[in-house]
């Protein structure tokens, strides 16, 4: 089965693209990756298109975990969930994390062939103290 | 006041969309000061958010001549979803959204009022939030409660209903933020009107002025089975 | 006394920059900010070079506080510290939070005036799950 | 074996520098190494990171012809502290800082065993670490510890240090990392050599190598008051 795929949701494009970067000098091509930021502006803020895409991008059959930094972008991709297919709808999580630290964690733990839950827990075991 | 169902719905049709274009006016025209509004507690973007959002809805109507209210709802919330870029964008587009699932179910006043109520519910439950917490669900909630009473008369007093969510905005000022960007001011967002509870009054101000000239001058439909209070 | 200073650690500079576009969204030119991301060389990773210059362009009579991402930032940063001069040693700190959602934190407690203790503790009260 | 103060800090700072540019060549040489036992449990970058550092310690020595070992130790501290750009460059960094500052307190075999230890404490300090945690101190600390029975004989067992270091560095493939980013890894840390471990283990190489050279060719002195163990 494929590891399980990372989505990254900022309200900035530049956190976005560079906490991939730290994620796949962590992990490189071994799991599926994608992220988003930036209202459909390109400014500050998140796009409910550009979630949909990112986990299409990262679609994988064993579930897509999310990372978002704050308010909006979580309920962005709530929104985002809900307007998925169905079979796709329940393998899709939105951690409770940091959105860099937890990307890093949440892929270094898909890397290893970790099922969704474990994936998430992963990234939520973070709390603020761990570095 | 009553008519044909056809005639009802064509009226219908276009009375919902002037609703919409008034509201999407007024929120265009506002920006500035929703915008300021969000500077002081949160991020200083809910003007831009709600400008783009309805910019896009109605760019969507342009394009779309639909007369079908239920269709129509549901393209306004489907773009303020995938438009705004804000928390407000899926707040905002779940009322519509829900309006627009059961806007087929609505057939006289009381029914109305309890979809009306849903979509304010649907509202909540994708902000994980209740009334109290210097939020637009603060002038909503109230808005929904009112209306069982506002619409018990043949005519509506709709000046009541757009003081209601005047008033209610202006009740946000000294409450103390728990949901959004405005919650990490914790007491420093006392003193300050929430930018989402004063948008939420200037489309409720944007609807009452609508309806009350479409009552003025032809006596309009607010339900598809006529106007039954 | 003037607002507490907020430096931002990243081993991305992308992530440092777009981190410092939120905190500036939030809270304007009010609280002095400083950003820092990338290696000697400008790769993933951090330099004590770059930390030391952005305590100092963050510096603020009220103190320092660092929000750095993961390990060798924190390293990094500790580092920088020790190599003060001893009389703002003592004023600046780390804070053990998420860097992009700790640093708006730190920056809006800032922003009100408070003391570099309350703008840490408040960006270390950041768990994972707070949004 | 015995010499005048002069002559000895004159021929120390000279092996000094021999030593440390051996270990950056060493290091230099091995960075690809480095990096893919970093690729396999880290970000990768350990080898570059070593490098980076090591050669602007390579340049810092070119342009700087100072004789004073405490000096020398300083800048060669400093220059890691600045130029590595992860955790390692903090942590070997201290070290050498540590051994600067105290070197002048150097004057028997007994006080340079000391300090290395002071300096060895002081990468667990900034690490917040200890052995057993997958991390250079696994080689770092053994190595100290072994120097007294080593440096008992008026000819230390250098070969002895060499192969501890390697066996050392080898004894970390079954550990599980509780630092740094292989700790990100939990379980899968498990099984493969820990990258700091290895430049730890190399840099004791090539500190062996250089001081077996300089024993057999002049008799080196280890320390400023002569080479009495
Ligand atoms: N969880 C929530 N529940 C209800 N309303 C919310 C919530 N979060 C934010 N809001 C409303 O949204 C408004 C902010 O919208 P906006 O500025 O467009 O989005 P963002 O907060 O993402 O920048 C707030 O003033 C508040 O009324
Ligand atoms: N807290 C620590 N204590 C001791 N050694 C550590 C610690 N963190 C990392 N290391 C060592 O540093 C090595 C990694 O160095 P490097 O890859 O250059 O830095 P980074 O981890 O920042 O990418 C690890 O293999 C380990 O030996
Ligand atoms: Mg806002
Ligand atoms: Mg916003
Ligand atoms: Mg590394
Ligand atoms: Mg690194």
């Amino acid at each position: 089965m494929s590891n399980v795929g990372i989505v990254i949701v900022s309200h900035s494009p530049d956190v976005a693209r560079g906490a991939a970067d730290m994620v796949r000098q962590m992990v490189g091509a071994a799991v599926p990756l994608a992220y988003t930021g930036g209202n459909p502006d390109g400014g500050l803020g998140t796009s409910v298109e550009g979630i949909l895409e990112a986990i299409d991008t990262a679609w994988s059959e064993a579930g897509v975990a999310i990372l978002v930094d704050m308010g909006g972008a979580e309920t962005n991709s709530e929104m985002a969930i809900e307007m998925l297919p169905p079979e796709r709808r329940s393998r899709v999580v939105i951690c409770s994390a940091p959105v860099v630290e937890g990307a890093v964690m949440a892929a270094t733990e898909a890397w290893g062939g970790s099922d969704l839950d474990t994936v998430r827990r992963t990234a939520e075991e973070l709390g603020g103290a761990s570095k | 006041m009553a008519s044909t169902q056809p005639h009802a719905t064509q009226t219908q049709g276009a009375l919902l969309r002037r609703l919409v274009l008034a509201v999407a006016d007024r929120v265009i025209e506002s920006a500035e000061e929703l915008t300021r509004l969000d500077q002081a507690i949160g991020d200083g973007d809910h003007g831009l958010n709600m400008k783009r959002g309805f910019e896009a809805v109605r760019a969507a109507l342009a394009s779309d001549p639909t007369d079908d209210c239920g269709a129509l709802l549901l393209g306004v919330g489907r773009t303020l979803v995938m438009k705004v870029g804000g928390a407000s964008g899926p707040l905002y587009g779940s009322f519509f959204l829900q309006l627009g699932k059961d806007w087929a179910q609505i057939s006289d006043r009381a029914t109305l009022i309890a979809c009306l109520r849903k979509s304010v519910d649907a509202v909540a439950s994708r902000g994980k939030s209740h009334p109290g917490q210097k939020t637009m669900l603060d002038v909503l909630f109230p808005l929904v409660d009112a209306l069982p009473g506002v619409l018990e008369t043949q005519l509506p007093d709709l000046a009541r209903l757009r003081d209601l969510a005047a008033e209610r905005a202006q009740a946000t000022i000294p409450m103390l933020a728990e949901r959004g960007r405005a919650s990490f001011l914790k007491e420093r967002s006392i003193g300050h009107m929430d930018p989402g509870a004063a948008s939420s009054s200037l489309m409720v101000t944007a609807v009452c002025e609508v309806l009350g000239e479409a009552f003025r001058t032809s006596g309009a439909l607010l339900t598809p089975a006529g106007d039954q209070p």
